[in-house]
């Protein structure tokens, strides 16, 4: 099924601008979510969607917010719930194109079960979990993301939940797309924003995102300008897995374990080739099980995959019983396949 | 007219209860005779009784099934209090059952089944077909059902364990001669299931049938025999209906009414998957299921494809309402059409989930925080589950609000004959999305019903942002006081204004009187009997039905006005008598049972003479 | 007896409202100007009032934070209608709060911030400070804030940032000249914060505190002082406490006193989190708490402590007790202790998160499916939280029932003086685990209380199985009808019981007259003052404020058939009214208030006048 | 911490019979639970945990009536809820021995959100999902687990959902012991029951259960009598994989992806040796996804790591707390930390 509806006008060329709206933008100053918010009104515009199909639905929270600020039709839902009331928008309207915007708190808290189906049904939407690693709307208590340890005002004395993995978990759902950006790499974003759209199927991208006033230089590790050279691993399909100063290192396998060689005087093809479209899901696992403190983090598309959209199988049958039966009468409706008459 | 058979006793209608295992097929000939009982034509009305566990051990008390149906000449309400006549296929069934049957009622025993065994599974120290009592008690027929059958069979290539399944179909040819109904109506049944498959069934099923007809044919077994004469029912076209696909069916037209298409999502509970089991085979009606991963889920879909501009449904019972009831409130919030079905069931928590109950009425009016009104609208009998279900989707669309639609265990699963209405007598429902061509503020209102006009993604230059926060007339978020305080004004009054637009209330009796019998949803049609019952012997009583519960009619504190007293029979503590007392400030009288089972009119009955001699 | 000072007006009392930018600091003044005035001591009450956002953009009216702080000589029970006097220190801040500010009060600006840039975010075409009505209107005191703070450093070693940022002790300096309040407490505040710390910063805060302060004595900026006298405040020991602080304190009180540890699991969300956060600093009283995933993992987390023997309880605001509702049926069917705290907000759905209402009863009373009574308990005033909060954590466990515990933003949020207790002066709590030597009996009851009793994993040979199907007196699952329908009402009794243990309500006036006002939960405050203030006058009015709402009081019958009249203020559109009103057949009239706001002594006071002149 | 507590008594002997009840089995004759009730009736005595530190806590469905056919505390919670439930049991006190009984609908389709979060907190309690691939008690419709295309009264055109894979989840959630096991073998039951108890975390196990009713024989290409040498591979730590008849293929690894290979003419060391203690989860992965059609189906513990659990975590900071400032007393509780005093 198509995302776009065929359209018979020439679709109006659309600029950033179409999609801003006049709501005062109320996140802290400073916050990462309006880079966010700035690459996707710039993604948008690219995509060739007539501004009237998209729609945004978002749960509670910071990042939840976002809909109000972009100028397309929008739904702020209920805490953990978008992942449903988009399931809903887009079996009722396949021709959408519709986006979830959560939090870690949203998506993978209160809202994680229905990630999980929803990932596991393939419906083609995409999510944007803006992963700050911390509760923002509510000030600043631990979220399901949050490292082992983090101290906020629910854990004085350090959080001791092992943190739930958001690649990890969308594997475990055998999500179709999977992928990970930065919010304070704005190109990156529209590139990833840009295929996830383009992927069939659901997406789930996870935003590295800076909380400047509750957990601010969180993912500075990875990707501060000190450690990115370092710590950022960026996947591009069908080339090596290269990092570090100069792409001096690279990631090689031995068996089941990855090991960092140095990509100078690493042998021909010793150095593994990013391949996002393999059907076995061992490759995503080893990308997505990457990160510190021994290895950098992978950025980009870690895995995509085909299989048939929920939203298309289910138009699907609904056109093949009315190819079977017709299309159902008033007569059929009311009086059924049984009935008799009383006479006058 | 139907012509007085010699040799039976005439009945104005008649009880039977077919009891026996779960694997003794107890459904299927309670709802061969109902089919047949239709066509002689009878006023009809039955209630399936099964276990909770799928599968009890053989002969077990918890392993009986049964089926009671009530056939009658007149109006027939309810599946009738105590049956006249019980068909125990096992010694367990009789232990359950035998205690309702009215004294002189007839009882049919597979003496065959009434083994050593099953005696002590089902807590038996002796016979009870040998006891002396019980034998002066009801008039006892005991058959060797089971031998009786195979020995019709004895030709037959059937193996002796399907041989051993026809029984019921025995059972079943005995009690269609006792009340001679005709027997094709259900040979052609068993054709048209078996026929084709396996003719050597078919023809077996049909083989036993006759022979249980015709034992009473040719032997001396009873005394009696019985006939209701045919009902004057009204001309037109029938189909028997259950509570749960006539609100399948009510929701559909109403969607069709109004030009949209249905969403219906669910997640699976007794006594509300039927209709969720129902609409899968609409497809070609344009309806879309989704069996979502819980309540939860289903109705934020539903919500999702009423946002999408479809008609949104959802369906559960209790324990699935708590888990709707935060997304109700964002459906109340953002003014979007949605209906909400609760099929109710004994409560609380997990409760007793095959037992009905009207016990979540104050849930649905309360079960939210906040101040968050919505229309409460109550199915009163099996079929009128489709004027229900139509009504919601009419309010829920043309007051842009979710509905609130109560049904329960004992509508869901009892069927009754109801006559096919014709499309055009069908009221249009008139929804439209907002014109493209003129500005659209979101929350601007129809100057009568208040109801919100809905745009919806893929109208050109509508689009907009809608959410759970307090937002001004123009749909920006608000913190403003006195918005706030006018927003919660607006969709309450937009609540009450559905009350202009509900049909007077139907009344049995006067107007004005000693005593006044309230009613809403399932309890309609024990409490109407009960009232034409006394009426006819001369009472001054009378009583309505309320469908709507939120708001409630217009009419209604008038007419309680005109009564010495009011009296509400619910399967609650008194729950709509609460709201009437605070709303009316007369002393309503509860009559509340909580028993899992529907009223008996002996049990209202009571009460009203006792309040008439007050 | 305070000495009056000579040249001060005497105001019995006297309510300011420190108004900023969210980064101004305007909660730490507050706090600061609380403390001091307690320890005159004044009897006070506070209302803190911040943006919803985390950090709107500096400047902006969406960003302006307040705290309302009123201190008296007589009762205060409320934070005050409007200020007597207001500290802007911008213009947004005027813009949002001028309008409140009595005709004649005082009005601190901080000039320095009233640039074109900031007139323009707050919507302001030409200054406010020169506007000659406003001057005429107000007592106008126009000061440069900002830019005498940053002289009084001149010599700082602090950077021109930090400097800026002290300007709140600024204001804060000569808000005590005007009211002639002590500054050594703050001083001694200033030190403990920052000395050890960062010494500069200490003293550079001290520093601008007092050059605000001699501002005062040495210039002629002002006509006017106030002094506010001693209040006669019962002797003894006092802490200042706020509503979350105090609930979160009477839960850890009540389990103590049960001799059972609590286990508290939540999770966030606003006004219920800082009860949480409260909580998790009283590990070493043995209390664990757990951040859910969600509110029903919450509560199921605190309901399987209970199971284990601990005191479970789970609190949030009104999305989370949709969410809740499921699991409360399952508490009240398996019969265990359990609390759950409901710190109201504005609805419905997300509604106005940090503004207050009390539109959540009827969700408590009635929001689950099925007959599913519930004991509800609120809290009357910040303090009043640990009384409610103890008394919570009693019901539950001597009546092994669920409790629901409500508060309110406003509550949650606000803080008062609170005179600590004696231990010993706190009740015990009675709730024994079966005993091991006994034949255990799931379902058998105390005979007065109702309570069924707990025998726990671990204790041996009381091994037991429980569960939300209907079960009888022994445990065992039943669908037997006339078992639900005892069951059923042994529950609903079960809670009626715990009437019998419920003080007499505490009056203000007489018991009897022509105009009751009948309050429950956070108007208390209001509603007293009014009262009082009503009956100063002469006028034949009393009021009473319920704690309990389920049961009712047993002595709140016979208390409304004294009055003519019932006045029922609410900040809900009648929910108790309807109750009352139902239960008690009287005509109670609603005050309905829906603003996400607290009622105005003004707004009782008007109506209680109207009802009494009609 | 311990699982049992200090125990001044010896044990009493256990048997069979003091973990049966006198309630009536309500099950449907030949479902698959008996034979699991059975299992665990003979686990329990084994365990050397005094019976009454043992509660079984489960949701609802058929297989959640299980509490009430085993003679221990029990708690028959809510449908997707007993997680939560047995969360808190364990917290408040981490000396009993809870175990969790669900279904694949009452785990995994209400309650997949507590599951996941159950399994990543690590708490010591051990799960038993019984997976029959459909909803027993509202009497068959289809399941999360339910393969494509599944036929019920809900699905009548069949399912069109991605089915989750229980084993998968597991691993998302990062859990730290995740086994398999199968209704019709009682002694691997016994075998897996008895591992799980033992390992101090969280224990996952999936039980292939049937369904006589509404779903019968969903199993049988798997471990029905003509399948189960050629389609389960059975797992034991430190062996090599190997299945089929005399066990004689085996699985062996290229790159990422498992081959089938002749077990008897394999080079030495080319088979995979069972290793569920690996800190990598890449294996772990790699058995999870192997089965039909293509791979035998793995039986046994798939994975097993440590980790400290939550309520031993929660139990410290206590501790802590109290070792720090001592058992909070009364005038501490209502004085705070800071009070004035109003003379008489
Ligand atoms: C049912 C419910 N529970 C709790 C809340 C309170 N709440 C709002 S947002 C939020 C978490 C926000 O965290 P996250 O999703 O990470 O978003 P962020 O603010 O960090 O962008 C919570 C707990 C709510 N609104 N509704
Ligand atoms: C809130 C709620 N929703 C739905 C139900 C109905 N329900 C009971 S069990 C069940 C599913 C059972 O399937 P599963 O967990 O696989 O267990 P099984 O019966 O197959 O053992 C459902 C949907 C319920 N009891 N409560
Ligand atoms: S609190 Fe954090 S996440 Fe929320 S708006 Fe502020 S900076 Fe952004
Ligand atoms: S329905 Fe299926 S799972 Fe449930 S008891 Fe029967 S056979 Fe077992
Ligand atoms: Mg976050
Ligand atoms: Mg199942």
């Amino acid at each position: 099924m198509a995302t776009e509806p065929p359209s018979v006008h020439p679709l109006p060329e659309l600029s950033r601008k179409d999609f801003v709206t006049s709501n005062d933008v109320r996140w802290c100053p400073g916050c990462g979510d309006y880079a966010i918010l700035n690459s996707l009104q710039r993604t948008f515009p690219e995509l060739g969607v007539p501004r009237e199909n998209f729609v945004i639905v978002s749960g509670i929270g910071c990042s939840s917010r976002f809909p109000y600020y972009m100028n397309t039709y929008g739904f702020h839902t209920i805490h953990g719930r978008a992942t449903t009331v988009a399931t809903g928008i887009k079996v009722a309207n396949p021709d959408l194109s519709v986006w979830v915007v959560t939090g870690d708190g949203d998506g993978l808290s209160i809202g994680g079960n229905h990630m999980l189906h929803l990932l596991r049904r393939n419906l083609n939407v995409t999510v944007l979990l803006f992963n700050n690693r911390i509760y923002g709307l509510t000030k600043g208590q631990y979220s399901p993301t949050s490292p082992f340890g983090t101290r906020t005002k629910t854990t004085p004395t350090g959080s001791i939940d092992h943190p739930l993995h958001p690649l990890l978990f969308a594997l475990g759902a055998e999500a179709t797309f999977i992928a990970r950006t930065v919010d304070n790499n704005p190109k990156h974003m529209v590139e990833i924003f840009k295929a996830a759209h383009e992927h069939q199927g659901v997406s789930f991208v996870e935003i590295l995102q800076n909380c400047v006033i509750f957990n601010d230089g969180s993912w500075d590790p990875i990707y501060g300008k000190e450690s990115r050279d370092d710590q950022l691993l960026i996947l591009e399909a069908g080339k090596p897995l290269l990092f570090g100063k100069n792409k001096g290192k690279g990631i090689r396998l031995k068996g089941l374990v990855p090991e960092i060689v140095d990509a100078t005087t690493a042998a021909p093809g010793e150095i593994l080739i990013h391949e996002p479209h393999q059907s076995s899901p061992l490759y995503s696992q080893l990308l997505a099980t990457m990160g510190l403190p021994d290895f950098p983090t992978p950025l980009g598309i870690i895995r995509e995959i085909q299989r048939p959209t929920y939203e298309s199988l289910i138009h699907d049958q609904v056109e093949e019983a009315k190819a079977k039966k017709g299309s159902g009468t008033w007569k059929e409706l009311l009086h059924g396949t049984s009935t008799w008459t009383v006479e006058g | 007219m139907t012509p007085i058979i010699p040799g039976f006793r005439e009945m104005k209608s008649v009880v039977v209860r077919f009891a026996g295992d779960s694997g003794d097929g107890m459904q299927i000939v309670g709802e061969r005779f109902t089919d047949t009982s239709v066509t002689v034509p009878n006023a009809i009305a039955t209630f399936p009784d099964y276990p909770s566990e799928i599968r009890a051990p053989i002969g077990t008390i918890a392993g009986v099934s049964a089926f009671q149906v009530h056939f009658g000449s007149m109006t027939v309400l309810t599946p009738g209090d105590e049956p006249d006549a019980l068909v125990a296929m096992n010694p367990a069934a009789l232990a359950v059952h035998l205690q309702d049957l009215v004294a002189g009622g007839l009882l049919i025993a597979n003496a065959s089944a009434f083994t050593a065994e099953n005696l002590a599974m089902a807590g038996y120290e002796s016979n009870p077909l040998d006891d002396t009592d019980i034998q002066k008690k009801y008039e006892v027929i005991s058959l060797d059902v089971t031998g009786l059958s195979v020995e019709a069979l004895k030709d037959s290539p059937l193996t002796q364990r399907e041989k051993l399944r026809t029984k019921n179909f025995f059972a079943l040819g005995f009690t269609y001669w006792v009340y001679s109904r005709p027997i094709e109506p259900t040979i052609d049944y068993i054709n048209s299931k078996w026929a084709a498959k396996s003719p050597e069934l078919a023809a077996a099923n049909i083989r036993v049938l006759k022979a249980g007809y015709f034992l009473g044919e040719t032997t001396e077994t009873t005394r009696n025999r019985y006939m209701v004469a045919r009902a004057e029912v009204a001309p037109g076209i029938y189909r028997k209906i259950s509570g749960n696909e006539a609100i399948a069916l009510g929701l559909v037209a109403g969607a069709k009414k109004a030009g949209r298409d249905l969403l219906f999502s669910g997640y699976p509970i007794t006594p509300a998957t039927g209709i969720l089991e129902t609409l899968v085979s609409y497809k070609h009606f344009g309806v879309k299921t989704v069996q979502a991963e819980d309540e939860i889920a289903a109705i934020g879909v539903a919500l999702g494809a009423s946002f999408a501009g479809q008609i949104g449904v959802t369906g559960t019972s209790g324990p699935g309402m708590c888990l709707k009831s935060e997304f109700i409130g964002l459906a109340i919030s953002t003014e979007l059409p949605l209906v909400i079905v609760n099929v109710q069931r004994g409560g609380p928590s997990t409760g007793l989930p095959t037992k009905t109950e009207q016990s979540d009425l104050l849930q649905a009016l309360f079960g939210r925080h906040g101040e968050s009104p919505v229309p409460v609208v109550a199915a009163n009998s099996p079929s009128d589950g489709f004027r229900a279900g139509f009504e919601a989707v009419r309010i829920a669309l043309e007051f842009s609000t979710p509905v609130i639609l109560l049904s329960d265990g004992y509508l869901a699963n009892g069927s009754e004959p109801w006559k096919v209405p014709e499309e055009d007598t069908l009221p249009e429902i008139v929804a439209p999305f907002a014109d493209p061509s003129k500005p659209y503020v979101v929350f601007a209102r129809h100057p009568e019903t208040l109801a919100r006009t809905q745009a919806i993604p893929g109208q050109v230059g509508l689009e907009h942002r809608i959410g759970g926060l307090e937002k001004d007339g123009k749909g920006k978020i608000s913190y403003d006081p006195d918005n706030h305080g006018e927003m919660t004004r607006l969709r309450a009054a937009k609540v009450e204004a559905v009350a202009k637009t509900l049909p007077p209330l139907r009344l049995t009796g006067e107007r004005t009187g000693k005593l006044l019998v309230l009613g809403w949803g399932g309890t309609h049609g024990a409490i109407t009997s009960t009232v034409e019952a006394l009426r006819a012997e001369g009472h001054e009583v009378s009583s309505t039905n309320l469908r709507y519960l939120n708001p409630l009619p217009p009419d209604l504190g008038d007419l309680l006005k005109g009564f010495d007293k009011v009296l509400i029979p619910e399967l609650n503590s008194g729950q709509l008598c609460m709201l009437i007392r605070a709303r009316f400030l007369v002393d309503a009288i509860s009559l509340p049972k909580i028993q899992g089972r529907p009223f008996k009119i002996s049990e209202i009955r009571e009460r009203v003479l006792q309040l008439l001699n007050d």
